[in-house]
């Protein structure tokens, strides 16, 4: 395309050929420059105005969300968000995606996506005391299977080999095997740290500090990730994919204890992690923040490989580095502390007025570019538009389906689906315990409780997401992410306080994709406001899409819970026999988006079920009061699978089985495996099942006593059907499946 | 009476240990591996983690660690010495216990519950647990497969210096990484320098599942009370 | 015919090799003057082949096989036949 | 003077070694005729020292320092004199 405007310089064309900077972008660069960039400041904007740094086609639309609450500490805009959670102590946490990396190398790819949520964790202050992962895989059948095995064992072993180590546990997490995500797999990564209310530090510095450098040296290593993670995976641009990105746990551990003696020490005024575009976004963010200029000496900079030039210095994306802004008079304490971990710590910039990035090599500079204009990208809104396909799918008449004779051998059969069978082989190779701080480990469990040592209080987290849901109704999908993340952390005790966002989605400029990025927010939007809780942290991934492949927009949503007294908390398992089972909710559940329908008919069609946000609130209330009254201590949500999986999976923990009695005239197959939200099952013992049931009457629940736990079988009473199962043989096909993939 | 819990880079599960030997009414100090004396320590406790990064060969590197000596001076004068998981393998590595870890057979890092017989109920470390008691304690390791020659596997059975012991406990537990003899820990012949897998620091407390590793700190305590 | 290979896989250079880092810290710290170090893989193997050529195809192609294109380089350190001690 | 020095640090002759085993599975399973397939580790490493005796000196104490007597041996697969590219 010509411009008539400003006739562009040969240089110029060529540097826009080079970069892929859009003519648009570029003249407003011109514009806020006052002249023509030079080559390293157009890579410095191609970087920050990409989508992972600049949030340039989501942030107009982050606006709707929620972001203030009684406990927020710290919303959105830092590396983490920050809730109070009593007692002086508060939780940071924060979710980010490493899709693009993973599916280059998966080991590597993983494991740098962690030590980078560690980090975010850290510069906000707080020991990292909690790990959690969401993955989204293809398919695990016939040939495309083959990727998938080696994608889930690398992703999973390069989570484990950097979390492991570290010494942070592994505690909560999800996996989802969809065929839309076969070229493009999802990783990820979720991390909560502890810090006392006073230890909270910000990416600030003030006039005249000296700003300094502390980790690993520089390397040629994933030169133009952020970039590249802002880029389609497509073949054309695989030239384009950065030198692999190696991730060293044991220098992130040293760099981790450095960093946090520091802020103890109270040594430092400011602390940012080098995450995507390095030194180019830590540092021209912080000095934006702090609304100064910065100037960056890079023959300072600690470098790993000989003859760096400037424009890879700065795009370098080496793991394991921090920046540091001491207080004053405190330098040589921290540089002290650094030495004794065997880490350099050096100063390479300084804190000016004047609100410029100056970059200097060589005494010379090399780059000069006013800060707000790096910071503050151009946002777009677009043209949206839902996908006709998706329409009809979700509008598709399941009237017709053939109700099944035999429905004793389906709940096996659901049990063994990749997608409802045991994750045990997964977080088995995770350490979920190292801090001797997780009161519900893995499988215990809907969400991870850890308690907070020193006090009588614990926290409850979990991550959650349903593509089906998303893919057929992205804004539906979106506020049962939320909902579901929320009765998680109810169902184990805990009271919801904020949530993060990691919002996966195809390319937005695309009409169809921006309307399920549109959507997907404005869903979140909605069930924060009726659910009442802040976002204070997330991240979006878009461009999940090549030429042959898209994935359904997917918010992981990980919340963060309290629990007043850890005592007082529920799990997922039968604990004995002779307790009644309650559920909240109806044994109805709806077949659109279920996961019966796909195992059962291979078809991903319908409407997903009806989310009550009003009831939802009510159901989520109601379990916590259960449980904080002592009067439950089993509670388990009935998600995917319905009825019949969630009181399968309640009777594998202790092989303790139950029999149940439905009454209701339906279709058994909706009864049984029907999905359905704001639906809790829960255990209570003879001496509180009148108070426990007049509570549920009080808020006006739906409710019913199915049945009494016992024996080593499930049975489940239909008005017409009489169905039985060996909890043991039951609890072997479910561990299989996974076993096999992990051995 | 206070206990030195040694760290090396890498090492992870320092604060768990302290905190568990805390909570018996011992006094735990950290001390840096580089430190030059432990005088005025009663017991060592080489904590469980990634010693630099476990590179090499888990405790393969850390073996170097200028605090070894002193580690090394303890164990010859009689102190107890306790390594955990990678302070077993580290102990190893550094000939204060024969033998060596090989990678699990299932060739991965493992995290879950394991059931262990105590061998030995009269040793500083274990006179709290009944001969024969089974212990349900957590592992989390992936080189955990003990491994020795014939003659030293015989000298450690003769000499009854295998501590703890995998076993299989209804349909449960068992063997988790191939490890010889079903071996999960081992003390030195004159009885005093102590290797396990498992982690009882992690099993110490109610709200964490499970007590059975508290009988350890236990014991060290009553010992470390006898001697003063 | 049998034949035996000794195959090294390392990581290409300019790629971090944290393992390599931490080996040569403990030795400077032992009084080694070294550096530049890299830790990488050896795989000895024995084959069947109808002579060296098809054993050393074999071998290279499985080299190719193990290796991670995107980290790592290999090559064929040695190959010889096999006197089977009978 | 300086020097490029290989060492092979592998398991014992007669140790399991799982690793080699499964990858001994995975070669099979893509058509290969091999077997006994172990692996072992490789370290490359530049040293300064007088001359080649001292060099080879220092090697194999690095290579004995580093490697575990218990299930392990050592080789100085290869060593030669740098010329450094100036
Ligand atoms: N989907 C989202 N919802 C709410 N906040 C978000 C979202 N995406 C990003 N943010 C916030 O915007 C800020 C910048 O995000 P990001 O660039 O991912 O941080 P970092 O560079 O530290 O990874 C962070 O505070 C992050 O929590
Ligand atoms: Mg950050």
């Amino acid at each position: 395309m010509e411009d008539t405007l400003t006739p562009l310089s040969e240089q110029a064309k060529a540097l826009l050929e080079e970069t892929g900077i859009p003519l648009g972008e570029y003249q407003e660069i011109v514009r806020r420059m006052g002249r023509e960039p030079n080559r390293l400041e157009l890579y410095l904007f191609k970087v920050m105005w990409s989508e992972h740094c600049s949030y340039k086609n989501s942030r107009p639309l982050l606006r709707m969300l929620p972001k203030e609450g009684p406990a927020v500490l710290q919303g959105p805009g830092e590396n983490a968000g920050v809730v109070d959670i009593g007692e002086g102590w508060a939780v940071a946490f924060k979710i980010e995606s490493h899709n693009h990396p993973s599916a280059v190398e998966p080991v590597q790819g993983a494991a740098t996506g962690v030590g980078g949520i560690i980090r975010d964790i850290m510069a906000m202050g707080a020991r990292p005391i909690a790990l959690l992962n969401s993955l989204r895989f293809g398919k695990l059948e016939g040939d495309p299977g083959q990727r998938t095995r080696y994608l889930v064992g690398g992703v999973v072993g390069g989570i484990a080999h950097y979390g492991n180590a570290i010494g942070i546990p592994t505690v909560a997490g999800e996996v989802y095997f969809h065929p839309d995500y076969q070229e493009n797999p999802l990783v990820n990564a979720m991390c909560v740290g502890l810090l006392k209310t006073d230890q909270l530090r910000k990416s600030r510095a003030s006039l005249g500090r000296a700003v300094y450098y502390a980790g690993a040296k520089t390397g040629r290593d994933g030169i133009g990730g952020a970039a590249f993670a802002s880029e389609e995976l497509s073949e054309d641009n695989q030239s384009k994919r950065p030198s692999v990105q190696v991730g060293d746990p044991f220098l992130g551990k040293l760099l981790m204890e450095g960093t946090l003696e520091a802020i103890h020490q109270d040594l430092v005024e400011g602390v940012q992690d080098m995450g995507a575009a390095g030194l180019t976004s830590s540092l021209s963010e912080m000095a934006h923040k702090s609304g100064l200029g910065l100037e960056l000496d890079l023959d300072r900079v600690p470098q790993r490989e000989a003859g760096m030039n400037p424009l890879e210095l700065m795009l370098s994306e080496s793991q394991e580095r921090m920046v540091l802004v001491p207080r004053p008079g405190k330098e040589g304490e921290l540089q002290a502390l650094f030495a004794h971990y065997g880490l350099d710590c050096v100063p390479v910039a300084e804190v000016i007025a004047e609100p410029v990035f100056r970059i200097k090599a060589k005494g010379m500079v090399v780059a000069e570019v006013p800060t707000d204009a790096l910071a503050e990208a151009p946002t777009y809104t677009r043209e949206m538009e839902e996908s006709p396909q998706v329409q009809a799918l979700r509008m598709k008449d399941l009237s017709g389906l053939p109700v099944p004779g035999d429905l004793q051998p389906i709940l096996p059969q659901l049990l063994s689906s990749p997608n409802l069978c045991s994750r045990a082989p997964v977080f088995e190779r995770y350490d979920h315990q190292v801090g001797t701080n997780t009161v519900l480990v893995p499988g215990k469990g809907d969400a991870a409780i850890l308690r907070i040592k020193g006090t009588g209080r614990a926290i409850a987290v979990k991550v959650d997401a349903n593509p089906r849901y998303s893919k057929l109704h992205p804004r539906l999908g979106a506020m049962h992410a939320l909902a579901e993340a929320m009765r998680n952390v109810s169902v184990v005790g805990g009271q919801p306080l904020a949530y993060t966002d990691g919002l996966n989605c195809p390319n937005p400029e695309t009409p169809h994709g921006y309307y399920e990025l549109s959507e997907t927010i404005r869903g979140l939007a909605e069930a924060s406001q009726a659910l009442e809780i802040p976002v204070v942290s997330g991240n979006v991934s878009l461009y999940n899409e090549g030429p042959s492949y898209r994935i359904p927009p997917t918010p992981m949503v990980g919340v963060v819970g309290i629990l007043e007294d850890v005592e007082r908390r529920a799990e997922t398992g039968f604990r004995k026999p002779g307790e009644f089972v309650v559920l909240i909710g109806e044994p109805k559940g709806e077949l659109g988006a279920s996961e019966y329908l796909w195992v059962r008919e291979g078809l991903e069609a319908g409407h997903p079920p009806r989310l009550d946000l009003g009831l939802e609130a009510k159901a989520q209330s109601a379990i916590r009061e259960l449980i904080g009254l002592g009067w439950v201590r089993t509670a388990h949500d009935v998600a995917e699978g319905g009825l019949a999986v969630a009181l399968a999976e309640m009777t594998f923990p202790y092989g303790v089985g139950a029999t149940v009695e439905i009454r209701e005239q339906d279709r058994p197959d909706a009864l049984l495996f029907g999905e359905a939200p704001s639906r809790i099952l829960f255990t209570v013992g003879q001496t509180h099942l009148h108070e426990a049931t007049r509570l549920l009457q009080a808020k006006g629940l739906p409710y019913r006593v199915l049945g009494q736990t016992g024996g080593d079988e499930l049975t489940i009473l239909l008005p017409r059907a009489q169905l039985k199962w060996s909890v043991s043989e039951l609890k072997q096909t479910w561990e299989a499946p996974l076993r096999e993939v992990l051995p | 009476m206070r206990v030195a819990v040694i760290v090396f880079p890498g090492s992870n599960c320092d604060r768990d240990t302290q905190w568990a030997l805390e909570r018996m009414g011992l006094q735990a100090d950290l001390v840096w591996h580089t430190a030059g004396s432990l005088e005025g320590y009663s017991a060592v406790f080489l904590p469980g983690g990634f010693s630099y990064g476990d590179y090499l060969r888990a405790g393969a590197l850390a073996k170097f660690s200028p605090v070894m000596a002193e580690v090394r001076r303890l164990a010859e004068r009689g102190y107890p010495v306790v390594g955990i998981c990678n302070g077993f393998q580290i102990l190893t590595e550094a000939g204060l216990l024969p033998g060596a870890l090989l990678a699990n057979t299932n060739l991965h890092y493992t995290c879950r519950d394991v059931l262990v017989r105590v061998e030995r109920s009269d040793l500083p470390f274990t006179q709290a647990y009944r001969p024969g008691q089974v212990l349900r304690l957590p592992m989390a390791h992936g080189e955990g497969r003990y491994y020795t020659d014939d003659e030293t596997l015989h000298r450690l059975e003769q000499n009854r210096q295998v501590v703890f012991r995998y076993v299989e406990h209804h349909g449960q537990g068992g063997n988790p990484n191939g490890s010889l003899a079903d071996i999960a820990g081992i003390v030195n012949e004159r009885g005093n320098v102590l290797g396990m897998m498992p982690h009882p620091e992690r099993a110490a407390e109610e709200v964490l599942g499970s007590v059975d590793g508290e009988g350890l700190f236990q014991s060290l305590k009553q010992t470390l009370e006898m001697v003063v | 015919m049998k034949f035996h290979a000794t195959i090294l896989i390392e990581l290409k250079a300019g790629i971090l090799d944290p393992q390599g880092r931490a080996v040569e810290g403990v030795l400077r710290g032992l009084g080694y003057r070294v550096e530049a170090v890299r830790v990488g893989r050896v795989l000895e193997m024995e084959l069947e082949a109808t002579g060296e050529p098809e054993a050393r195809e074999t071998a290279l192609s499985i080299a190719e096989a193990l290796a991670n294109p995107v980290m790592e380089v290999y090559a064929l350190e040695a190959l010889r036949p096999l006197q089977e001690v009978l």
